[in-house]
């Protein structure tokens, strides 16, 4: 605790009061936990949205409704879950909020340019909840707006694509925001090597943000101009390739799991040695393999396209390079677990979330060799197999990082802690209801089913009525979850300055932390999980 | 936190930018002559080449990458390599089919 | 749902998938099985009650060699499995049977040498077979499970797909690129039949020829993925009986009686959403204008004004 | 974006603000760039058809913008010049002398495009449809990278006559001119993006 009292970032700032103060804050740590509120509802809108489809599917044919709104559901979870939720994600949350602390900044380098980087998001957000309701129904087409099906149908499909395209405007301004912070922000004596990992993995995701977001900006322009104009870049009848498209698409698209996931691996790198009370191993070869990742993430988009009708030369290409991209990742987990070798391992609610991290990230990322292999991806290719992949990855990576963080840094971005007991019994719900959930899509889709099913035929029914029921606990173990922490952070204990024996420089300011972050501007000079 | 306040600053004569002028128009006029000239295969090939000295020399001398931040022309040339590489992939599937 | 005990496989594209499929899995059984127990080991035995005291371990160089070129090794060998298994699906005999393939929204038609139509792939067994395939409007893949062989089916081009059916049998064949409403409704099957009875059936008298010609034209624009003509309820309304039938239709939102007769069916070809059935949605059907010629308009409404109630 | 890198307060940091803008100029090099891979892949698959559609561009009208875009560039890059030798007034004018070049290459333009609607020759008009599909794609192509780019000068004005605005009311001088140089950066961004478009559309052979 500090002696002397201070005023904490959550308390009025003066000037305005109430929502005003918030909405015209500049302060890196508020544009954190205004992202967080608004990905919060859109998550909530998300799973609801899930939770539909997964009635619907309990049982063959039609269930609770037809298969026009169904395609409208998928097709909104999956803007909403890709663009609004997972990109910006733990970059624009917990970047925000503790990037610029970790390396003992005041702020980010434009703090007026992050403000407005969220009122871009909140626009293309709006814009896409508004395409739902307006014009000629929700769109239809999945969140991938494959071409020609997306400038021929009739439904709102213009709308959610402007939409898409505002929201890569905000992730491209984020990006550029926390590379020039890294570059010319960190504290005097912090040198590269001495930064925490999650400013590494933020600054190797920020390059992603910057450079592969205008691909899939063009892109989507061309599609609008399309619908417009008639111009036919698309549009075989107009003499287009619907496969340039799905080139332009991934080249943006699958460097974004990288924008998802290098984070997430970020955070899982910040909690190991907290609760392990031991340097992390292998530093280095962890934060340059964050680098890697995104530098090779460029080149491997052709995997999503193995039977679109590629050249072989090109499939070959792509299914290399997608088994290089797989090193750097194996890389990571095996200095995850040396870390904790010898340790002094504290079980508490952050290192469960990371350990069900590791292990699903790991079912994630094997099920992906098969998929980047060229034969066995012709087999489950756009099945319920590619479903439960991806779900791994990105609910099971990328969601239970955002979780772990979550835990992790709660009592220092509110002062406040949370109900440890029920955190853990959230976390076990969560982790039961997760792989009840996704697991049978694995073998649903090596029996065969297609993913974008309205309906199914009844040897797929066992696989589909699990995993219904996998979804409803996965549910409880999320308003649990939630609804702990925010009792807690309304009505919780106190938390101290540093309750889990952190090293990085977050933990050593008070909880919650002032405005400017540091009384004084601290000098570095230790590596940043020294605890000797 | 360093501030670059009394960073040395390169001021670029005004003849210097007259020249680069010259030369640019000067290449700019080769390339409207050489359509003329039906070589072909290989007028794609000097079209491009010609844009890209022209393009250098901008980013050279207009935009001062000669005399800013190495880091600077990192980027630049890590950047149009990421774009020349995105090229040759989708090639590999375009002049492969 | 693998045949891995099943010394027959479906097509001779199986046998080396599902090989491919074994190594990988193996593989990562045994990497996620050893780096979890390995994980729950540590979490057991350093946890802080009885292991109070961390040891900070400095890195180690060539621990990261060891753990960098043994994955980098076993996804090379990975690749090689799936890149050997993969390049003969692509490597098109001469001799295959040709059958031309068209996708549509939302149904498959095979075309056989001798212009024999189906809706269902018949194939004599052991004998290659490859799928020139097109579609008529998005992209739509064909993917047959059984055979593990799939390839997207793109408007404007045409891919290939071939294989050698191994095993007698009903298969099904699924879409497997979203493609829009009845994407889950878009199937056929893959019948391998003997030869002797392959050849019987390509001889038997073409449909086509019986045929109405309107019902001819109606295939090649794909009516029947939206309008059925036994009653039942799809995208759109059903054909059976349409004619002379009393309908409520929404002109622009107001509702109106009308009496189903030519020229209605006329301007529900080329101007679909100006009258739209009560119950059923606008911006479903794009117009016919200039893409069904007039006169093959005309004959296929005099084939509607055939389609009885039964 | 020009106002991305302003930044007055106590930690005035140029390099910072300069980063900034080039990682900005990235963004928008492969925003063109996607158009160009775009440009590329249907040139290979219509190679003759674009060669035809080239005929139809306006090749002196399309030199004469290309002379007045590179004097543009260099006008914009002495004012830095100038002012960073304490020059305030040849500054501002040679910034407003940008602005004029930049707006003759506009008149340029719209008599170009005139022309092309006069002729009926723009995307989804009947007579456009009734092309071959490269020339189709081709047209498409002229209209989307030309319109994209005069999209780009316009905004290059706006972003020149702040800048002239914050020279006149000394916000830009002799020691804190970094902002110029960004939106000197911005405009040569534009004349770069011109330096492709311009072989690529008018000299196809």
């Amino acid at each position: 605790m500090t002696t002397i009292p201070y005023k904490s970032y959550l308390e009025p700032q003066g000037k305005y009061t109430g929502l005003l103060d918030w909405l015209t804050s500049t302060d890196h740590k508020r544009i954190g936990l205004m992202y967080m509120y608004a990905i919060g509802i859109f998550f909530i809108i998300g799973v609801l949205l899930g939770l539909l489809m997964r009635i619907e599917l309990f049982k063959p044919g039609e269930t609770i409704m037809g298969p026009q709104t169904y395609n409208g559901i998928f097709t909104v979870h999956g803007v909403i879950m890709i663009f609004m939720v997972v990109i910006p994600g733990l970059s624009a949350v917990f970047g925000n909020l503790f990037m610029p602390i970790q390396i003992g900044a005041k702020d980010v380098a434009f703090p007026k340019l992050n403000l407005l980087s969220w009122y871009i998001f909140m626009a293309g957000a709006i814009l896409a909840v508004l395409s739902q309701f307006t014009g000629n129904g929700p769109p239809d087409t999945g969140w991938t707006f494959y071409a020609p099906y997306s400038t021929q149908t009739g439904t709102n499909v213009l709308m959610a694509v402007t939409a898409a395209f505002v929201l890569g405007f905000s992730s491209i301004l984020t990006g550029l925001n926390f590379i020039v912070t890294i570059h010319r922000m960190r504290a005097p004596g912090m040198t590269w090597f001495k930064m925490p990992l999650f400013p590494w993995a933020l600054y190797s995701t920020a390059w992603i943000q910057l450079l592969a977001t205008p691909i899939v900006g063009i892109t989507l322009l061309m599609l609008i101009a399309e619908r417009v104009f008639k111009i036919g870049f698309f549009d075989p009848a107009l003499g287009g390739d619907p496969i340039l498209f799905q080139h332009l698409f991934w080249i943006y698209s699958h460097p974004a799991v990288y924008v998802m996931i290098l984070p997430a691996m970020g955070v899982i790198t910040e909690i190991i040695p907290t609760f392990c009370q031991r340097r992390i191993f292998g530093y280095k070869a962890i934060a340059l393999s964050s680098i890697a990742i995104a530098g090779v993430g460029y080149l491997v988009w052709g995997h999503h396209m193995y039977t679109s009708g590629m050249s072989f030369t090109a499939r070959w290409i792509f299914s290399f390079l997608t088994f290089i991209v797989a090193v750097p990742s194996a890389i990571k987990v095996f200095n995850w677990v040396a870390t904790m070798y010898k340790g002094s391992i504290a079980l508490k609610t952050p290192f469960l979330y990371a350990l069900a991290f590791i292990f699903l990230f790991m079912i994630g990322g094997l099920t992906g060799l098969s998929l980047g292999s060229l034969a066995t991806d012709v087999y489950v290719h756009d099945t319920a197999y590619v479903v439960a992949h991806f779900h791994y990855i990105i609910f099971g990576g990328m969601g239970f990082a955002f979780f772990a963080a979550l835990h992790y840094w709660f009592p220092k971005m509110y002062g406040k802690m949370y109900n440890q007991k029920i955190a853990d019994i959230a976390w076990l719900i969560l982790f039961f209801g997760f792989n009840m959930l996704y697991f049978p899509q694995f073998v649903l889709g090596l029996q065969g089913l297609p993913r974008r099913y309205y309906d199914y035929m009844p040897q797929f029914e066992t696989g589909e009525v699990l995993s219904t029921i996998g979804g409803f606990v996965l549910f409880i173990g999320i308003i649990m979850m939630i609804t702990n922490l925010i009792i807690a952070a309304r009505n919780g204990p106190q938390a101290p300055d540093n309750p889990w024996g952190g090293k990085t420089l977050e933990w050593t300011i008070p909880s919650p932390p002032p405005m400017e972050n540091f009384d004084t501007p601290p000098v570095v000079s230790k590596e940043p999980y020294d605890y000797e | 936190m360093s501030n670059h306040k009394a960073e040395h600053q390169h001021i670029t004569d005004y003849w210097v930018y007259g020249l680069i002028l010259v030369i640019l128009l000067a290449l700019t006029f080769i390339t409207v002559y050489m359509v003329h000239l039906e070589l072909a295969a290989w007028s794609v090939a000097i079209a491009l080449g010609i844009a890209s000295v022209k393009a250098t020399i901008v980013l050279a001398y207009f935009m001062h990458l000669k005399f800013d931040n190495m880091l600077f022309k990192i980027l630049v040339v890590a950047v149009v390599m990421l774009f020349v590489s995105f090229i040759l992939l989708t090639f590999a599937d375009y002049l492969y089919r | 749902m693998f045949t891995f005990y099943d010394p027959q496989y479906a097509s001779n594209m199986a046998e080396g998938v599902d090989a491919a499929f074994l190594i990988i899995f193996g593989i990562s059984f045994f990497f996620l099985i050893g780096i979890t127990a390995v994980m729950i080991w540590f979490i057991i035995r350093y946890h802080h009650k009885r292991h109070p005291k961390a040891v900070q371990i400095k890195e180690s160089f060539a621990l990261e060699v060891t753990w960098t070129v043994i994955p980098t090794i076993l996804v090379m060998i990975m690749f090689y499995y799936g890149y050997i298994a993969f390049s003969p699906m692509r490597d098109i005999p001469a001799d295959a049977m040709v059958v031309k393939t068209v996708a549509k929204m939302w149904s498959w038609e095979f075309e056989y040498p001798g212009n024999k139509l189906s809706t269902e792939l018949i194939l004599p067994i052991n004998e290659p077979v490859v799928l020139e395939m097109t579609s008529l409007d998005v992209v739509h893949s064909l993917f047959i499970s059984a055979f593990r062989v799939k390839e997207d089916v793109v408007p404007g081009t045409t891919h290939y797909m071939w294989f050698i059916p191994e095993r007698l049998g009903n298969y099904e064949i699924l879409c497997t690129e979203y493609c829009g409403l009845r994407h889950s409704f878009m199937e056929s099957v893959a019948r391998v039949v003997p030869r002797e009875e392959f050849d019987v059936w390509l001889a038997s008298v073409p449909e086509a020829t019986n045929m109405d010609e309107g019902l001819i034209i109606m295939r090649q624009n794909a009516c029947s993925g939206c309008h059925s003509m036994d009653g039942t309820k799809l995208v759109g309304p059903s054909f059976q009986g349409i004619y002379g039938k009393a309908e409520t239709v929404l002109i622009d939102g107001t509702p109106a009686e009308i009496v189903v007769d030519s020229a209605y069916l006329y301007r529900a070809i080329v101007d679909p959403d100006y009258e739209i059935v009560e119950g059923y949605n606008k911006g479903l059907m794009k117009t016919y204008k200039g893409v069904i010629p007039e006169e093959d308009i005309q004959t296929i409404i005099k084939f509607l004004m055939t389609l009885q109630k039964e | 974006m020009s106002d991305v890198a302003i930044k007055h307060d106590e930690h005035r940091d140029d390099l910072g603000a300069k980063l900034g803008m080039w990682l900005f100029i990235f963004t928008e090099l492969l925003l063109f760039g996607g158009l160009f891979l775009v440009y590329a892949v249907y040139r290979d698959i219509y190679a003759e058809d674009f060669h035809l559609g080239a005929l139809q561009l306006n090749v002196t009208l399309g030199t004469l913008n290309t002379v007045v875009l590179l004097i543009s560039s260099m006008t914009v890059a002495m004012s830095i010049t100038a002012i960073q030798r304490g020059n305030k007034k040849l500054s501002m004018q040679l910034v407003l002398l940008t602005v004029l070049l930049a707006c003759v290459f506009l008149v340029n333009k719209y008599f170009e495009w005139g022309a092309k609607f006069e002729h009926d020759l723009y995307p989804g008009s009947d007579l456009v449809l009734q092309f071959k599909r490269g020339s189709i794609i081709f047209f498409g192509l002229y209209f989307f990278m030309t319109g994209l780019h005069m999209f780009h000068v316009v905004i290059g004005m706006v972003v020149l006559m702040v800048m002239w605005f914050k020279l006149k009311n000394t916000t830009i001088n002799k020691d804190d001119n970094v902002l110029l140089e960004n939106g000197g950066l911005y405009w040569h961004l534009v004349d770069l993006i011109w330096i492709f478009l311009f072989p690529l559309l008018y000299l196809v052979t």
